[in-house]
């Protein structure tokens, strides 16, 4: 047998093809998919459907049938794809984030800042043996991801991205989400029964227990914006609130401020994330009812917990942050814009992409805050998580509530009323995100810096 | 095993038995659990200790006594610095050997350089049981730099068999003093303690809300059960018992220094609960900080090993030795019949009596809980099984 | 008694080196850039692994990240001395690793029972219970010579098909 | 107090069933009575002025010569800050010692470890089983008659040589390049090499 080569271990920069590669992939990949998102929406609506069909010569009745079909399948194609891709890039993010937190470096030999170790994730998931347990229930076991997979994919359905780009703009869009969001609990239940295994089990029915229960202040909380805008259609809720901080439902109402963290805190909770990560605690549980899952089935879990980000992030910027309004562009004045054609000028166009852009900003932001608290946060404990739903969350989120009730004729009595709270409570947010970033500082040179000390090594 | 712990625990109608370990990731090493639950709440956890049982103690009358060195280091590998001074200790009782004060202060800043590693992956890893995965990183980092301390002193990371019978192996390297010196105000911040590395772990996790909440009035050990149960060290203090064996029963150089008993005070519940023993490990790190600072400073010109016959040969006769490790009192119990090779070696260690008391505190605790029962007790496998 | 001739030797058992072509070259790059561990610190070495997780070594830097259930787990790296009372567990946890699975033994006691010769409670190295791919030497090795041996890994994973570390049907002979 | 006086204590509660405190090496210790230890524990443990509330060490020594496996208690007050070495002498035969388990919770651990590795038997110990080594292990290791069993469960206790291994895979590399060798050479003549070379790539 010859010698086997070797690789010298030297230390080398990533060579230039890697590079190129990899900034092809991070500025085209992370913006191929909302920009064709963008263009598909409008062909998604009756009328694009028309001229589409005009334009293809389709006359008959079940032709145009198959041609909105055929439509409805690549939108989907394209939304199933961006949450895909997202969550892929969310673990690379969340990789680097959690390297920087702990003085670590984090993938950095997969291209450029080991852009592309999602990449390698997913094909090296793909290529793993998909192992079913002799004991467990084999056919829940292996459906069980798909009812993870189909719930968040069908939140995408009413998610808006920007002004006009939203799947289908249905006038329930917030009783949708919260129905659909409804069915992972379905998935992680059979998962953790069809295991037959008792980390499984536990982390099943843990977080059957969470969830259920945080449905209800997340369900009480979703309705404050909805009292306040008087729709549950996501688009109509974003339309009742401005591009300006003030003009935002969080700071227009005080209670809206607390609701929005009732809502946050149940979206964590319902997304597993830490604090509340205890379906899949991993000093407890193994890996909870992911135990015995290998292979594409466990990256299909995966890729839905981390999409969540996305998803309870966007919700959570749609109901109280203001979605897409970009400041100083009133919603009707790009209304305005569209014109009577079936492709709507270049005007249009652009200002949907700037619509695209705030709303992303702002999710990608909050995302970044459940990273955070992720690396930040210890996890509570199964009878601390119940008390903090039922005897804090509700409570509080039901107060929210009557307050808004009250607010909303004060504010039809007085209409000043929300301008000055909005005002008064953005710029109170402002001083305490101020006051945090000062502390931070202070907290990194009273250590002296942060850097990492590789001086040793 | 397994069915005999079934029939112990009387399982039957809604309880379910768990195999807590022994591959997993908040046992500490290969320790398994059986435990006997009833949902979230545990009947019992009965420990089923020996997956690492190396029988270390009949290596011990198979070699000789200065053979024997380097294995005290796996008896405890998170802090084998101890493991080296109790039996060194033990077998220079049996000699009537008398150390040199150098050797004594350089057992004394080693070991307390040891135990705050020690200390650091203990905290460390009692974040992570608890689900905060970044303090132990961090806890990690400042590990590495005592790492690199003693391996400039002694050659190793990790099984360092540095002191010797009747002194220690090598000398202070140049310049080494300095840069402890410089890694303890690093550490504690020294004139500034709120510019320090352990401010920052505080801020990072001691005072979190929900670390509070979740190790305070968690897993209470009582002052009685503790001394019954025979908890040493950082345990036995968190429960209240003012006892530290370097300052009431003092060996080598630990006459000489000034240092503070940290005593476990209920901050976050009761008076030896998760909370306190954590926290006394927190302070004890403060603690080795300063008796190192006036160890280096103290520190007497002389010889560094006694004169040590060749082949070590003590009379007959048995010596118990008494040490404070990380993980509490350490004592080595050696039988000497007159020849070259120990008649018997016992090694009595902090955590394998720490794993008798989880059986009868477990009942009523839920299993979040003895995640952080195991690791506030800060049990580290070999040191069970030896 | 779990020597070379009982053992299935489907699974991985001889390393193969074949040809691989431009696709499987792909396939693998993506494989070692994405080698997931299993968290299995039996003894001092496990100390040693957790410091080549933390913040100086960095495994995390190759793609590596730690799973605490096998079935996720790519390899699995043996850090520690492996006693008769764990050698049956250590069988299990292997066999549940999904393939392609990989062992690295990390230190002397895995590697051949190392210090722990005279002992009568110790399995004299891991290979006698289960195929290893990477042999890393000390007592206990250094951060940086698990990184080596990590890197002798991946070597490995780059120059074999990945075809050939499927799990066949046992009757497919 | 020294152990002396808590030696004289003893013998003056217990008599005859306490023997004489050894002379003092380093550490002395006074040999008690099987039968009497779980009295002697409990008056250490609760007399005022002794208190020895901490079990220290509870360990045992074999014997062989004397025919005795020594049990060995270390006790050692916390109030107090004295102690006394205790040694109770048992048949190596059937080793049996009653349990001070309820003097002592401390003891039921050690007292299991002791019956693992020395096979003492502790009458009132409520859950005497073994604790470091396997349930169907044989033998007491630390007795110093132990003979090893050469392995575990079909698990050998041997570690061939790495060399051995090592020269059979080589044989194993000469004959599969001496199979996939051409065709050998005719006769081994000096000048055989020359038509070979031609012959290889035909095969």
């Amino acid at each position: 047998m010859a010698p086997t080569p070797t690789r010298p271990y030297a230390p080398k920069s990533t060579p230039k093809w890697l590079v190129a590669l990899t900034l092809v992939v991070m500025l085209t990949v992370p913006f191929l998919f909302p920009v064709l998102i963008l263009f598909a929406t409008p062909l998604d609506t009756p009328a694009g459907l028309d001229a589409l069909a005009r334009w293809l010569g389709v006359t008959s009745a079940s032709g145009r049938d198959a041609l909105t079909a055929g439509a409805l399948l690549v939108v989907a194609f394209l939304f199933l794809n961006f949450g895909a891709i997202f969550s892929g890039m969310c673990v690379w993010w969340e990789r680097r984030i959690a390297g920087r937190m702990q003085s670590r470096i984090g993938p950095n030999r997969q291209g450029l800042g080991g852009f592309l170790v999602w990449i390698a994730d997913a094909v090296k998931f793909l290529l793993k043996e998909d192992l079913v347990p002799a004991e467990a229930d084999s056919l829940l076991f292996r459906i069980a991801p798909y009812f993870v997979l189909t719930s968040f994919a069908l939140t995408f359905v009413v998610l808006p991205f920007g002004h006009s780009v939203i799947m289908a703009d249905l006038n329930v869009g917030v009783f949708y989400i919260t129905s659909v969001t409804a069915l992972t609990v379905v998935g992680i239940l059979i998962s953790g029964w069809s295991s037959n295994s008792k980390w499984a089990l536990f982390g099943g029915m843990r977080s059957a227990a969470q969830v259920i229960s945080y449905e209800i202040p997340a369900g009480i909380a979703v309705f404050i914006p909805v009292l306040m805008a008087g729709t549950l259609s996501m688009q109509g809720i974003i339309r009742a609130q401005g591009g300006a901080p003030w003009e935002w439902f969080i700071f227009r109402n005080p209670a809206a401020l607390v609701a929005f963290f009732v809502l946050f805190t149940s979206q964590l909770a319902e997304a597993n994330r830490t604090p509340f990560d205890l379906p899949e605690a991993e000093s407890e549980l193994v890996a909870g009812y992911l135990s015995e899952y290998s292979g594409f089935r466990f990256a299909l879990f995966f890729m839905a917990e981390f999409g969540n980000i996305w998803v309870m992030s966007a919700l959570a910027t749609t109901l109280f942050l203001g979605g897409w309004q970009v400041p100083g562009m009133p919603a009707q004045a790009i209304d305005a814009l569209r014109g009577g054609a079936v492709v709507p000028p270049a005007a249009w166009w652009g200002w949907q992409l700037v619509s695209m852009a705030v709303f992303a900003t702002k999710t990608l932001l909050l995302g970044n805050v459940v990273i955070w608290l992720r690396w930040t946060l210890p996890r509570i404990r199964v009878d601390q998580m119940m008390t903090l739903s039922w005897k804090y969350l509700v409570p509080i989120g039901f107060a929210c509530l009557v307050f808004t009730l009250f607010w909303q004729l004060g504010a039809a009595a007085a209409p000043g009323l929300e301008l000055v709270s909005g005002v008064a409570l953005s710029l109170l947010f402002l001083a305490i995100v101020v006051a945090f970033l000062r502390r931070v500082l202070k907290n990194v040179s009273d250590v002296r810096g942060d850097a990492i000390d590789l001086s040793n090594w | 095993m397994q069915k005999l712990i079934l029939r112990r625990v009387n399982a039957g109608g809604d309880e379910m038995l768990l195999n807590f370990g022994p591959q997993h990731p908040s046992t500490h090493g290969v320790i398994n659990f059986l435990v006997d639950t009833d949902g979230e709440v545990m009947r019992k956890a009965v420990p089923d200790v020996g997956y690492l049982h190396r029988s270390i103690e009949k290596i011990g009358e198979l070699v000789g006594y200065p053979g024997f060195m380097p294995y005290t280091d796996r008896i405890d590998y998170v802090a084998a610095m101890f493991a080296n001074e109790g039996y060194a200790v033990a077998v220079e009782r049996l000699l009537k050997l008398e150390v040199p004060p150098r050797a004594q202060y350089l057992r004394a800043v080693s070991c307390e350089l040891c135990r705050i590693a020690s200390h650091l992956v203990s905290v460390g890893t009692m974040a992570t049981d608890i689900g905060a995965t970044t303090p132990l990183v961090h806890a990690l980092r400042e590990r590495e730099r005592i790492n690199d301390l003693i391996e400039e002193l002694c050659g190793a990371r990790l099984t360092y068999n540095y002191h010797r019978i009747g002194g220690v192996a090598f000398d202070l390297p140049g310049g080494w003093k300095e840069k402890v010196l410089a890694y303890l105000d690093h550490l504690d911040g020294g004139e500034t303690p709120s510019r320090s590395m352990l401010a920052e772990f505080d801020r990072l996790i001691t005072y979190n809300e929900i670390y509070l909440k979740r190790l305070g009035a968690v897993a209470v050990i009582p002052r009685e059960m503790a001394v019954g149960y025979g908890l040493v060290g950082p345990n036995l203090r968190g429960s209240g018992v003012d006892w530290d064996v370097r300052r009431d029963v003092p060996y080598g150089a630990y006459r000489d220094f000034k240092f503070d008993v940290p005593v476990g005070r209920g901050i976050a519940g009761k008076v030896g609960d998760a909370f306190d023993r954590y926290w006394v490990r927190v302070q004890e790190m403060r603690e080795s900080a300063r008796i190192v600072r006036q160890a280096l400073e103290k520190i007497p010109e002389g010889e560094f090993m006694a004169k040590v016959p060749r082949r070590i040969k003590p009379e007959a006769g048995e010596a118990l030795s008494r040490v404070e490790s990380a993980r509490g009192e350490m004592a080595y119990y050696v039988v000497s019949d007159g020849t070259d090779k120990a008649y018997r070696v016992r090694a009595r260690t902090g955590s394998y009596l720490a794993m008798g008391i989880i059986e009868d505190l477990s009942p009523g605790m839920m299993i979040a809980d003895l995640v952080a029962l195991i690791a506030s007790l800060d049990v580290v496998a070999p040191e069970i099984d030896r | 008694m779990a020597s070379r001739d009982t053992m299935d030797q489907n699974m991985g058992g001889e390393v193969m080196l074949s040809h691989t072509s431009q696709l499987d070259k792909l396939i693998n790059l993506a494989r070692t850039n994405s080698l997931h561990y299993l968290l299995f610190g039996l003894a001092c070495c496990g100390i040693e692994l957790m410091q080549t997780g933390g913040p100086r070594a960095d495994l995390d830097r190759f793609g590596a990240v730690f799973r605490a259930s096998p079935r996720q787990s790519d390899f699995m790296i043996v850090a520690g001395t492996l006693t008769y009372k764990m050698a049956e567990r250590c069988k299990l946890l292997y066999d549940q690793m999904s393939e392609p699975k990989y062992v690295i033994s990390m230190g002397s006691c895995a590697n051949c029972g190392g210090l722990f010769q005279l002992a009568y409670s110790v399995c004299k190295g891991v290979d006698k219970m289960i195929p290893v791919d990477v042999y890393v030497p000390g007592c206990p090795p250094r951060p940086e010579a698990l990184t080596e041996g990590f890197l002798r890994l991946q070597d490995l994973v780059m120059r074999e098909r990945w075809k050939d570390k499927r799990r066949r049907r046992p009757d497919a002979a | 107090m020294t152990p002396t006086e808590i030696h004289e204590r003893l013998k003056a509660r217990f008599g005859e069933a306490v023997g004489p405190l050894s002379e003092p090496k380093i550490d002395p210790f006074a040999v008690v009575k099987g039968e009497a230890i779980v009295e002697v524990a409990r008056f250490l443990r609760d007399q005022p002025g002794l208190e020895l509330d901490f079990c220290e060490d509870l360990t045992a020594v074999d014997w062989p010569k004397r025919n005795v496996v020594e049990v060995v208690y270390h006790l050692f007050s916390y109030r107090h800050r004295h102690g006394i070495v205790l040694k109770v002498e048992a048949d190596r035969a059937a080793p049996r010692v009653p349990s001070v388990e309820g003097v002592w919770k401390a003891a039921n651990w050690m007292e299991r470890e002791v019956y693992d590795l020395f096979g003492v038997e502790f009458p009132g110990h409520p859950d005497l089983r073994r604790v470091l080594l396997p349930d169907d292990w044989e033998g007491h290791p630390l007795r110093k008659d132990y003979q090893e069993a050469g392995g575990w469960h079909g698990i050998g206790n041997v570690r061939e040589s790495p060399l051995v291994e090592l020269r059979r895979l080589d044989e194993v590399a000469m004959a599969e390049a001496a199979k996939n060798r051409p065709p050998p050479p005719p006769p081994p003549a000096p000048a055989a090499p020359a038509p070979a070379a031609p012959a290889a790539p035909k095969a």
